[in-house]
């Protein structure tokens, strides 16, 4: 791996984090270069890279998943270095294995460290080993299922079945009771070494309603690591992330450094590199318990760059040229409030079903504290081949209730048109009770809108598209063309106008 | 009644209007539920209008599209239809057939693979339950009954690949 | 007066800053009513605001400038307040003066306070007694023409003939000895007298290339009165403003606080009410001296609003409420850098001249740090009646180095089509070495691009125009269609796709 | 020379580009200055491609405008004229008499009020000198002689309402 300044990075990634990406590469001076399937050939991030190579077919698998290709592309443009983004290869310790053999820096931690910490049991050892509380459970797999029931007594019901490859919900099962223990523990069993090739499952003990908290980690190779903060990310659908903020409303200074140095702990123990996060469970007590660490960067990671003023991904590609992190434990002020709405194009109304097609137009709010991070402009499509998420808008204010009524009012200037979007829905978690109190757990969204009846930000357009309706259809049929936009150029007042004007004007001239 | 004075029911999604339409002076006027307005569309482009009622004003995107209009506005997708008051009042009273036909087919909201099929003809569904399951964006979407009702016939088996609007099956 | 919560607000303006204070609206629940003129129909804030009431034909004075059809209209619509953002009515006490009589909230100091300063004699006499360093010159207005020749012997040339009344150069004069002393002095009466009905002129010595610096001022109606830094306004262009920053390049805390207290005199002195601006000419030895007060919201706000974080125009709206400011002199802690690039809709390269028509495509940057306060968006038509200001790109950053990275790669991202604009000129600013270092003054522009040669923020474009004129003419004259967007829904490859997917992924789901 | 190799002059503003062009395979290739570059073109809208040169890429506003194309990329606007190699040489020799008609006729750059005419029929002009001044905007803009010459004909006076590319005058 060399060492030094980096000149040009490849971006294994689509969307709005290449585009994210290729702004810090940018920021830098370093040449941002992208890969593209084929159905992505006119994509934003193609657009705004420097340069920009085909990697195949539109299937991920044959595209941003093929590693060979992608280190061909790399070694053959010059690429010093290739940053993951998140999801893809962003977590494939393999992948970072080949960059590591072909000499090129991989954007992220080593392979080793992603490799153990990617594994839930192993990780979940390291976290043990750190000090770390954890979630009451099996430090081990399960591998004699007549033992089951006493190592469940043990922990207490209801439990969580685990696999340890896991992710995505796979292997994963919960147990209410000593009924159906046997059964559930074997299918598990089956389905992580169906997905993962990989049978081993643990148990956990089941917290019901937790909020989902996460401390942004960054460690040097000179040895400093420090933590920046935290984010509360319990507002979920689908056990997916959508709203995300920091600071977490339950948090204390004093439990911020207490789950900070834990966090920090864990990345000392496994030797971390650059930029990662430790995911906690938080109970009602505000007992935090260690879930897992994603070795990458976040898709929400700009809640923390809001508030703390630091760039990630510029400091990601610093750490990657061996530099030491560019600010100290004690430079880490943050300030202000930051909440993220990720933006996906899904339909809200009928259980988040994705929505593809074509965005006719594509507007961004803007104003005071506002900042959206997109994959999309107009003009661009949804394909049913990659996660739907279209960009992220995150707004800083200088406390929760700036920050949340910002939110609300950028929300009402956000026009996406040509596919269904989760903007009346982010509205409507925004103007929630819960929400706005800061009382509301990962199961929120779910509890308070049973039958998915999210109000759009606006009321009443029913009223106004029938009124729309009835002018359009009237004037169709009347022939009556709807008043075309002047130009300046062609249809000219101006001269007319200024003729009016021209003495009076005139006489102040001389 | 005058030539400029137009009574209308517009049907958008599920809700119905009552909606009158004149010409006042150089600009429009709407009558509903006892008020009266003040309209005026403005083009901003190809299929989108600037629509004022009385102070406010909305983008809309709107276009014809088959028998309706697509309208969007504020965030949200609606299909609009407009009939001339007297001859919605005649299909009511001819009960409303032509509606039913079109909720007993149900098709693929998405392009997609079809995962599962849960029913097969002759199976008796209830509201809400999960008919199809098609894997679209990585994620398995379910596709469920609008309504209760008896599967007529079924277009697709777990497996196929659809596009959009692709019908899935037929309720009675 | 009424005083209480604001429940309405008219705007009386157009614009990016009609919209800027419609967010503003919008965040703290304020119906915001826009005013346009017919031209203006369609307009961004139009489209923006909770309702919109036509004021006039196209021409200012008709529309815009109609002070009693504003007030009509605020009355009709039962607006409690009136914002009149920068130039239009802002700094007319005449009208101020009008809201007060018709007990309309005029956001902005009392019509007395806007007169008194308004008046450039008067405000120096103010800044005087409040003890403040003026550029030397006369305190009375010159009446004797045959003391004139004595006068400016005692000041010393080169001197600036200004008019008390004055405004944007008119009836002042640049005299550099004795030679044309009295014929300037007359002509400048002449003018003066023509253009504001007021010939009273005086003397001041003229600063060669000073920098010009301004102090954010705010009071509020129970005497507290604060400043929040400075902006370094002093590259122009036109001599108007075209890239604004904070903090200035000079700038140390002592001479910001010697020069925010003296600012924060002048406030008191004057009973100043809400947001103010006292602007200074700074020489080369960092003395500084009073220019004039701008008793309105500047253009430039936001550089303040980013490195403050205290929303200027909600302050506004809070302060005409009759609130304490809700920030003491010592919560204000800048953090950072922001720099503030106006976007004009103008060429560069042939002298500045504005350009009209259509903005055929309008896209912006994004990102960590950037904000962009927009009049305009796709489609929006740019006129002859108005100032040609599109938007201001405002951008942060840790440290003035990494504001300056993110401006230049903001300015290569923003797209805007149809018009000409000054995006490639700001960016030869950023890049330009002077203006890197933070060596410049107002004679900055004129005297590194004498002959305007602006390079465009990327190089080579003559030639990549050259490929494609070839490419599309080849492709026009063998009728070889341009492949058209893929359109998921039409012309559908999934199915096929997926079919042949179909087998290997069912595999799994079994 | 192939059928799909062409040779041709395009001007862009007023620099000359000598560029050849073939197919190569599905896509195209230039030639220009010696070096080969891969090239193509995909709509991104109406009037809008995706050039792509090389690994490259950049959004380009593209229209056909009378005799010439009309780009706009990166910020810059420009007007291309693609002629073949062979024509471009026969114009050149028979003198370039086309181009200085054009620029013998100073038009006004945009839609405004004259203000100031500062030269009459039969005045000698040196390049750069002011020759009217425009109003808008609420700022005055000069237009200056874009080289020596002789004025031949004034078309407006002071306080005329001039159109965009409206006729100010003549030079010989």
């Amino acid at each position: 791996m060399t060492k030094g300044n980096i000149r040009k990075i490849l971006i294994a990634n689509r969307g709005e984090i290449a585009i994210r990406i290729i702004r810090a590469c940018h920021d830098a001076g370093i040449i941002a270069v992208a890969v593209y399937s084929e159905i992505d050939k006119t994509a934003y991030h193609v657009r705004l890279a420097d340069e920009a190579y085909c990697v195949g077919p539109a299937l991920a698998r044959e595209s941003y998943l093929n590693q060979r290709k992608i280190i061909e592309i790399a070694h053959d443009c010059g690429a010093d270095a290739i940053h993951p983004g998140y999801g893809f290869l962003a977590e494939n310790s393999e992948f970072a294995r080949l960059c590591e053999k072909n000499e090129i820096i991989f954007i992220g931690p080593k392979s080793e460290t992603i490799a153990l910490l990617g594994d839930k049991l192993e990780a979940r050892r390291v976290a043990i080993k750190a000090g770390l509380p954890v979630v009451p459970g099996t430090d081990y797999d399960i591998q004699d299922i007549k033992k089951v029931s006493s190592i469940a007594k043990d922990i207490g019901y209801p439990l969580l079945v685990k696999a340890a490859a896991g992710g995505g919900g796979k292997g994963m099962r919960i147990v209410q009771s000593e009924d159906g223990l046997v059964e559930s523990v074997e299918s598990a069993i089956r389905e992580a070494g169906s997905a993962f090739g990989d049978g081993r499952v643990y148990f956990e003990k089941y917290l019901e309603n937790p909020r989902h908290i996460e401390i942004q980690i960054f460690a040097d190779s000179h040895g400093n690591a420090v933590y920046l903060g935290e984010r509360e990310c319990s507002i979920q659908r689908r056990h997916q992330k959508v709203i995300e903020e920091s600071p977490s409303p339950i948090m204390t200074p004093e439990l911020r450094k207490k789950m900070g140095m834990a966090a920090v702990n864990i990345a000392k123990e496994s030797k971390y590199l650059g930029a990662g996060t430790v995911e906690f469970l938080v109970d009602g007590n505000c007992n935090f318990y260690f879930l897992e660490v994603n070795t990458r960067l976040q898709v929400e990671h700009p809640v923390t760059e809001m508030v703390t003023g630091i760039d990630l991904v510029r400091e990601q590609i610093r750490v990657a040229e061996g530099k030491t992190l560019s600010f100290k434990q004690e430079d880490i002020q943050p300030r202000g409030h930051a909440i993220e709405c990720r933006i996906y194009a899904e339909d809200p109304h009928q259980d988040f079903m994705p929505s593809t097609g074509i965005v006719a137009e594509y507007r961004e709010p803007s104003g005071p504290g506002i900042r959206v991070d997109s994959g999309v402009v107009s003009g661009s499509e949804i394909s049913i081949y990659y996660d739907p998420i279209m960009a992220k808008m995150i707004v800083w204010g200088r406390d929760r209730e700036e920050s949340m009524e910002r939110t609300e009012r950028a929300l009402t200037e956000y026009r996406i048109s040509g596919v269904h979007s989760t903007i009346g829905f982010a509205c409507s978690i925004i103007r929630s009770g819960g929400f706005r109190k800061g009382e509301y757990s990962t199961g929120y969204v779910d509890h308070e809108f049973p039958d998915r009846n999210f109000e759009c930000p606006l009321s009443d357009q029913a009223r106004k598209a029938a009124f729309a309706a009835v002018i359009f259809d009237y004037m169709e049929r009347q022939k009556i063309a709807i008043a075309p936009k002047r130009n300046s150029e062609k249809q000219s007042g101006w001269a007319q106008y200024y003729r009016n004007s021209a003495v009076n004007r005139l006489d102040k001239v001389r | 009644m005058t030539q400029f004075e137009n009574r209308y029911v517009v049907t958008v999604d599920d809700e119905e209007f009552d909606i009158s339409l004149r010409k006042a002076g150089d600009g429009l006027q709407i009558d509903y539920k006892g008020k009266t307005y003040n309209v005026a569309v403005d083009k901003l482009g190809d299929k989108k209008v600037l629509l004022k009622i009385d102070a406010g004003s909305s983008e809309v995107d709107i276009f014809r599209n088959g028998r309706g209009l697509n309208v969007f506005l504020e965030g949200k997708e609606m299909v609009a239809k407009v009939e001339p008051y007297n001859l919605a009042e005649l299909r009511k009273s001819a009960g409303s057939a032509l509606k039913d036909v079109e909720d007993k087919v149900v098709k693929a909201p998405m392009p997609g693979l079809v995962l599962v099929v849960n029913v097969k003809r002759g199976d008796i569904v209830k509201k809400g339950m999960t008919l199809v399951i098609i894997e679209a964006m990585k994620m398995e979407n379910m596709i469920k009954a609008a309504h209760d009702g008896k599967v007529k016939e079924v277009f697709v088996i777990s497996g196929k690949a659809v596009d959009k609007n692709e019908k899935l099956l037929e309720l009675e």
